[in-house]
C-alpha cells in the first residue's frame, strides 16, 4: 500500500497526473475517488480494498470532461484488459492514461476464477498465478440441448431486468443501447423476452468481453452471466482468432461482429 | 438485400417470435457487390450459431447458404432441405418458455 | 477537478439498498451498487440504478410558490414562510390547534418525520399528525 | 400479535430457511432485492409457497402457487392451520410455554375444515394440504407478506391470521423464521418509528400514557396534548365536516395514492389553507395555496429506516438544486416563525435527540451508523442491534393467539360490476410515479398505465389487445389500455396504480380496516366496456 501512496504522490507532484482513480476508504468502506493535488490529503487513505468497481467505465467519464488531462487508473488485471479494448475503440487515449498494476489477493483470484490476473507496471502486491478453469462452460457444453435450454430457461427467468449487466459492464459504451431498442426487445415487463434479451446482449459482448465478471457480481438473480459470456469469447478465439484484453496489437472484430454501424432502426 | 444487413438482432426476434429455423441466403463468397459484405455475414452467423447452441437451441436451426439471384433451383432444394431438416428438429423450444404472455396453460 | 462518491441509502422501496451516487465537480452524474452493503451486497434493480435521474429534472420546484388568484408565483423563503406561520398562528388561535393537521412523510429521512410530529405536538399542539405508510 | 410492527427477521436471514410462504407480496417487482434472498433459498433447497391471485414473476419459481379469490386470505389461513393441527403438526412446546389463548385458537379454526375453506377461497384441499405439510414441517419457515395482506378491510385480521400461523409453529423469535411484512416505501418505517401517527411518539410511545406525556413535555418544554389525533382517512372526514381548516402535507401524493380520488380532491379543494412541501408541481400541490421546495435524498443528510428495521445513513452527495432546501431545515424555520424555536445545526443533532427521546433507538448515532448500520432495538452505545426479534420472549410477554372470523370483502361483483379489481406495482415504476415517471430510462421502459385482463375475459368482452377500454366502478372511471395475460385469472383485473392519468385509485374503495384504517385497494367490483 506504501509504494501505492508514494507512486500517486509523485504522479501528483511531478505533474505527471492530473488526477488519480482509484479507491479511498470512506469511513470503514472504500469507494472510488479521483485523487489530485488538491485533495492530496486523501491519498493518506488510498485502499486497494477487497471490492471491484469497474474503475475504467468511471474513467471514460472523467476523460470526457477533460480530454487533454492524463490520468492514473488503478488496475487490477481485468481493468486493464477492459482498458486495453477502450484504447481501440478510441473511448479512452492511450496516450492519456497511466495504468498502476496492483495485484489482487489469492481469495479475489479464486473467486473470480480470474484466468489471467496478472497487471503490467505492478506496483503494489505480487502478481497472482494463472488459473485457468473453464470447468463451468464445459459443465453446461456437456449438457444435452434440452437440458442446455432447460437450465437457461430457469437461469435467464429470474431476470428482473435491473440493466445492470449493461451498467456495470466496462467495455459496454455505445451511446445508444439495443437493449433499449423498442422493436428489436420487447420493453416492460419481467422477465424480458427469453431467450431474446439475453442473447442479444451475449451477442454484444463478443470482441468486447474481457472476462472481468463485473456483470454476474451485480446480477442480482444470480445468473451465471460470465458462464454465457465466457462461451461468447471462446467462440469468438476460435472463429476470428481473437482475445479481448489480451492482444495488444490486433485490430478488434468489433465491425464485423455489428455494433451500431451496421444497424438500420426505425 | 446483402447479407450482411442481416443484422443478428433480425435472427434473435424471428426466433423469439417463434421460427423454428432461419435460413439467411447470400451471395456467393467473390461475388459480393460491397466487397466483403458476405464475409461479414458468415463470421456474424457462425458466432451467432455457437451462441444459440450454448443457450440450447440447436445450431442446426439457424443456416447461411450462398445463392445467387440466377440460383432458382439452388434456392429451392436448399429451401426444401432446410424446411425437412427444420421439421426433423421440431417445434423451437423457445415455444414451451412458461413466461410467454399468452401461455394458455396460464388461464386458469 | 473534483471526482467523489458518497454512499448513501435508495429512496425508492423497504429494502434499503446501498447506492453509491457518483459526483464530478458538484454534478450527480451516476449510480453505483454498494459493494459491501448486507442489504444489496452489490447489486440494484432497475430503480436503484436509476435513481439518480429525476434530481435535475426541469419540473423541479426550485422556488417556493404562493398562489394568488389561482395562479401560483414565485417567491422568496422569507414570505413563503412568513404565509405558513401566520395562517397556521391565526387558525389555531380562531379554531385551536386541533383545527390544523399534518402528513409527514414515507420518503423524508426519520430526523424529518421526527421534527414533523415534534412540529405539530410542540409547536402547534395537536396530535394529527400521519403519513400515507398504509398505502 | 406479538407487540410491534416490523419485519420480526432480517432480509438475509431469508436465505437459510427451508420454507418460504409468500402471501400478498410480488416480491420480485415491488422488492427485487429480498426476492433475490428468496431465489437462493431456493437454490439451497427451501420449498417456495406463493399464495397470490396473480401469476407473479416469483410463482414460477414455486413449489406450490395457489391462486386464492381475491379477500378470502383469513379463510385460506384458517384452512391450513385447521389442517396442521388435525393432523398434529402444531409447535405443542412452543405454543405451552410462549403464547397464549391457544383454545380460542383451536376453537375458532375448528370452523375452517378444508373443503368449505377450498369452497371460500378456490383452493384446492390438496394445495391446501401441501401448504400445510411444508410450513409447518421444514426445519425453518419464513412468512414474506407485503401490502397485498394489508391493503383490505380485514387487513388486521389478515396480519392476524399470519400471526397465529406462524405461532402455531413455533415461527416467531428464531433464525430464518418470522413473520415478515415487506415496507412499501423507502422510509416507511422510519416514519412509524418516528412517531408520525397519530397515537405515539418516536418507538411507539402512545401519547396518551401520563408517564411517556410527562417525558416528552420535559424533553421538549411544552405542555403536550394526550389526546390522539386524527389519521388521514380521519383528517379527511374533519375537513369535510370544517373541523380541520389547515393542512400541511410533507412529501406525499394523497391524490393519486388514496383511495376514491374524487373525494380526495374534492376534500383538498374544500380544506381553508394547504401547505405542500415537495420537489415536484404534484397532483396533491396544484391544490396547495403555499408550495415549500424541498430536496431530493441526494441533497440532504440523514436516516432510513428499512423493512427490516435497519437504520441506515443518508449522505448529502450535491448543493440543493435551485433555492430548493433540506426539509427539516425548513420545519426548523417554520417553527421558528411559529414561537417554538427549533435549534439544530446538522441533521446528526436531531438524531442525537432522536436517541435520548427513543429507547429503541438509544445507542444510534452517526459515527455508528458507518457502513452496515444498525438493526433497532438498540438501546445502548454498546448494543449491536437487533437481528431477530422476540428471541427469548414477545414484547408483550407471551404471544396472543386471537380468533379471526373470515368476513368477504366490502365489495362483491354484481351484474352492474361482474369483475373484480385489484392494484399493485409494476417493476419499473414506484408509487404514484412522482420520481420513476420522471426518471427518462424508467418513463422509456413503461410509459403508460395499463389494465391486465384474462384472455378469457378479453373474448367474453371482444376486447383486442390494439383497443382501449373503460373501467368504471361505483367511485370513478378510467380509460387504459388492456393488457391480454394469463397472468390474471379469469374475472379478475390488475391496474398498476403508478399513472395518474389512469389512475387506478378513481376506481378503488375508500372502505376502511376498522382498526389500521388501511383503505381496500386490492378489491373492488368494476365492469369494462370497449372504448369505440
Amino acid at each position: 500500500m506504501e509504494a501505492l501512496k508514494n507512486k500517486v504522490n509523485e504522479l501528483l507532484e511531478s505533474g505527471g497526473i492530473a488526477g488519480f482513480l482509484g479507491l479511498r476508504n470512506f469511513g470503514s468502506e472504500p469507494f472510488p475517488f479521483l485523487f489530485t493535488r488538491d485533495t492530496a490529503a486523501e491519498v493518506e487513505k488510498i485502499t486497494t480494498g477487497a471490492v471491484r468497481y469497474p474503475l475504467s467505465k468511471i474513467l471514460i467519464r472523467i476523460a470526457a470532461v477533460y480530454p487533454d488531462a492524463i490520468f492514473g487508473i488503478m488496475c487490477r488485471a481485468c481493468d486493464e484488459r477492459a482498458i486495453i479494448e477502450l484504447f481501440k475503440n478510441t473511448k479512452l487515449r492511450s496516450d492519456k492514461v497511466i495504468t498502476i498494476g496492483i495485484s489482487c489477493t489469492d481469495d479475489l483470484v479464486q473467486a473470480c476464477k480470474c484466468e489471467n490476473p496478472q497487471p503490467s507496471n505492478l506496483v503494489s502486491g505480487e502478481a497472482g498465478k494463472k488459473e485457468f478453469d473453464r470447468s463451468d462452460v464445459q459443465k453446461i457444453a456437456s449438457m444435452t440441448l434440452e437440458q442446455r435450454f432447460d437450465f437457461w430457461t430457469e437461469q435467464l427467468g429470474k431476470c428482473i431486468k435491473c440493466y445492470g449487466c449493461r451498467n456495470i459492464c466496462p467495455v459496454c459504451f455505445c451511446d445508444v443501447c439495443t437493449l433499449e431498442d423498442q422493436p428489436l426487445v420487447k420493453r416492460g415487463e419481467i422477465p424480458p423476452e427469453l431467450p431474446s434479451f439475453h442473447l442479444t446482449r451475449a451477442y454484444h459482448m463478443a470482441g468486447r468481453c474481457v472476462d472481468c465478471g463485473l456483470c454476474e457480481e451485480a446480477c442480482p438473480v444470480d445468473i451465471p452471466l460470465r458462464t454465457l459470456y465466457r462461451r461468447v469469447r471462446e467462440s469468438v478465439k476460435e472463429l476470428l482468432d481473437y482475445l479481448p484484453g489480451e492482444e495488444r496489437d490486433k485490430v478488434p472484430p468489433i465491425q464485423v461482429l455489428g455494433d451500431g454501424l451496421f444497424e438500420i432502426r426505425d | 438485400m446483402c447479407s450482411a444487413r442481416v443484422s443478428p438482432h433480425f435472427i434473435i426476434r424471428a426466433f423469439q417470435e417463434g421460427a423454428d429455423g432461419v435460413l439467411v441466403a447470400g451471395c456467393h463468397i467473390g461475388d459480393c457487390h460491397y466487397l466483403k459484405g458476405n464475409y461479414i455475414a458468415i463470421k456474424r452467423v457462425a458466432i451467432l450459431r455457437d451462441l444459440i447452441d450454448f443457450l440450447g437451441i440447436s445450431k442446426e436451426r439457424l443456416l447461411l447458404e450462398w445463392i445467387a439471384g440466377s440460383e432458382g433451383d439452388k434456392y429451392a432444394r436448399v429451401a426444401d432441405e432446410f424446411t425437412e431438416k427444420v421439421r426433423s428438429l421440431g417445434p423451437s423450444p423457445i415455444k414451451r418458455i412458461p413466461f410467454r404472455e399468452k401461455a394458455v396453460a396460464m388461464v386458469r | 477537478m473534483y471526482y467523489e462518491c458518497i454512499p448513501t441509502t435508495c429512496t425508492y422501496c423497504g429494502c434499503g439498498c446501498s447506492v453509491v451516487l457518483q459526483v464530478l465537480d458538484g454534478h450527480l452524474v451516476g449510480v453505483l451498487p454498494g459493494k459491501t452493503n448486507p442489504v444489496n451486497e452489490g447489486s440494484l434493480c432497475i430503480k436503484g440504478w436509476t435513481s439518480h435521474e429525476f434530481v435535475y429534472r426541469e419540473k423541479r420546484l426550485k422556488n417556493p410558490l404562493v398562489k394568488k388568484d389561482g395562479v401560483f408565483f414565485e417567491t422568496g423563503w422569507e414570505e413563503a414562510l412568513d404565509t405558513v406561520a401566520g395562517k397556521l398562528k391565526k387558525i389555531k388561535e380562531e379554531s385551536g390547534a386541533d383545527s390544523i393537521a399534518a402528513l409527514a412523510s414515507a420518503k423524508c429521512t426519520n430526523e424529518e418525520n421526527y421534527l414533523m410530529q415534534k412540529l405539530m405536538r410542540a409547536a402547534i399542539g395537536t396530535n394529527n399528525i400521519d403519513h400515507c405508510a398504509r398505502l | 400479535m406479538f407487540g410491534s410492527g416490523a419485519m420480526t427477521n432480517s432480509i438475509a436471514e431469508l436465505e437459510d430457511s427451508k420454507c418460504i410462504f409468500i402471501i400478498g407480496s410480488n416480491t420480485s417487482e415491488a422488492h427485487p432485492l429480498i426476492a433475490n434472498r428468496i431465489l437462493r433459498a431456493k437454490a439451497k433447497g427451501a420449498k417456495i409457497i406463493v399464495a397470490d391471485p396473480r401469476k407473479i414473476h416469483i410463482a414460477f419459481y414455486a413449489d406450490i402457487h395457489v391462486r386464492q379469490n381475491l379477500g378470502t386470505d383469513v379463510a385460506l389461513l384458517n384452512g391450513i392451520m385447521n389442517i396442521i393441527i388435525s393432523k398434529g403438526w402444531q409447535a405443542r412446546e412452543y405454543i405451552e410455554a410462549r403464547t397464549e389463548n391457544y383454545a380460542v385458537l383451536q376453537e375458532s379454526v375448528a370452523n375452517y375444515p378444508p373443503e368449505k375453506v377450498s369452497e371460500i377461497t378456490g383452493v384446492s384441499v390438496q394445495d391446501l394440504n401441501a401448504i400445510a405439510e411444508a410450513y409447518a414441517k421444514a426445519p425453518s419457515a419464513s412468512i414474506v407478506y407485503a401490502m397485498g395482506i394489508t391493503q383490505h378491510t380485514t387487513g388486521v385480521d389478515n396480519v392476524k391470521s399470519l400471526a397465529n400461523l406462524a405461532m402455531l409453529c413455533g415461527r416467531v423469535g428464531a433464525e430464518s423464521c418470522g413473520v415478515n411484512p415487506l415496507r412499501g416505501q423507502n422510509n416507511g418505517q422510519g416514519a412509524c418509528d418516528m412517531g408520525a401517527l397519530p397515537n405515539v411518539y418516536s418507538g411507539y410511545q402512545r401519547v396518551d400514557d401520563e408517564e411517556v406525556g410527562k417525558k416528552f413535555d420535559a424533553a421538549w418544554g411544552a405542555q403536550l396534548s394526550r389526546k390522539p389525533g386524527l389519521t388521514l382517512m380521519d383528517m379527511m372526514h374533519a375537513i369535510e365536516e370544517g373541523q380541520v381548516r389547515a393542512l400541511y402535507i410533507m412529501g406525499e401524493n394523497p391524490v393519486v395514492s388514496d383511495p376514491n380520488r374524487a373525494h380526495v380532491e374534492s376534500v383538498l379543494k374544500k380544506v381553508e389553507f394547504l401547505v405542500v412541501q415537495d420537489i415536484f408541481m404534484t397532483e396533491t400541490a396544484q391544490y396547495a395555496q403555499v408550495i415549500l421546495p424541498g430536496v431530493s435524498f441526494a441533497e440532504k443528510d440523514g436516516t432510513f429506516t428499512n423493512t427490516e428495521r435497519r437504520v441506515q445513513r443518508v449522505r448529502k452527495a450535491i448543493e440543493p438544486v435551485g433555492n430548493a432546501r433540506p426539509d427539516w431545515q425548513i420545519i426548523c424555520s417554520l417553527s421558528d416563525m411559529i414561537g417554538y424555536p427549533m435549534n439544530y445545526n446538522e441533521a446528526g443533532e436531531i438524531q442525537d435527540e432522536i436517541k435520548s427521546v427513543t429507547p429503541s433507538y438509544g445507542g444510534i448515532t452517526y459515527a455508528r451508523l458507518d457502513g452496515d448500520g444498525l438493526q433497532w432495538p438498540c438501546p445502548t452505545s454498546e448494543h449491536p442491534g437487533t437481528k431477530f426479534l422476540h428471541k427469548e420472549r414477545f414484547t408483550r410477554g407471551r404471544g396472543l393467539f386471537s380468533a379471526i372470523a373470515f368476513k368477504p370483502p366490502a365489495e362483491a361483483s354484481d351484474n352492474e360490476f361482474p369483475l373484480m379489481l385489484t392494484t399493485g406495482r409494476n417493476f419499473v415504476h414506484y408509487h404514484t410515479g412522482t420520481l420513476t415517471r420522471q426518471s427518462r430510462s424508467l418513463d422509456d421502459e413503461q410509459k403508460e398505465g395499463y389494465a391486465e385482463i384474462n384472455p378469457l375475459d378479453a373474448h367474453k368482452y371482444g376486447i383486442s389487445k390494439r383497443d382501449r377500454i373503460k373501467v368504471v366502478s361505483r367511485r370513478g372511471a378510467i380509460e387504459i389500455k388492456p393488457e391480454i395475460t394469463g397472468r390474471v385469472p379469469e374475472g379478475i383485473l390488475f391496474i398498476p396504480f403508478h399513472f395518474a392519468e389512469a389512475a387506478a385509485n378513481a376506481l378503488t374503495i375508500d372502505a376502511l380496516d376498522p382498526v389500521a384504517k388501511i383503505p381496500e385497494y386490492k378489491v373492488c367490483a368494476v365492469r369494462i366496456e370497449k372504448v369505440a
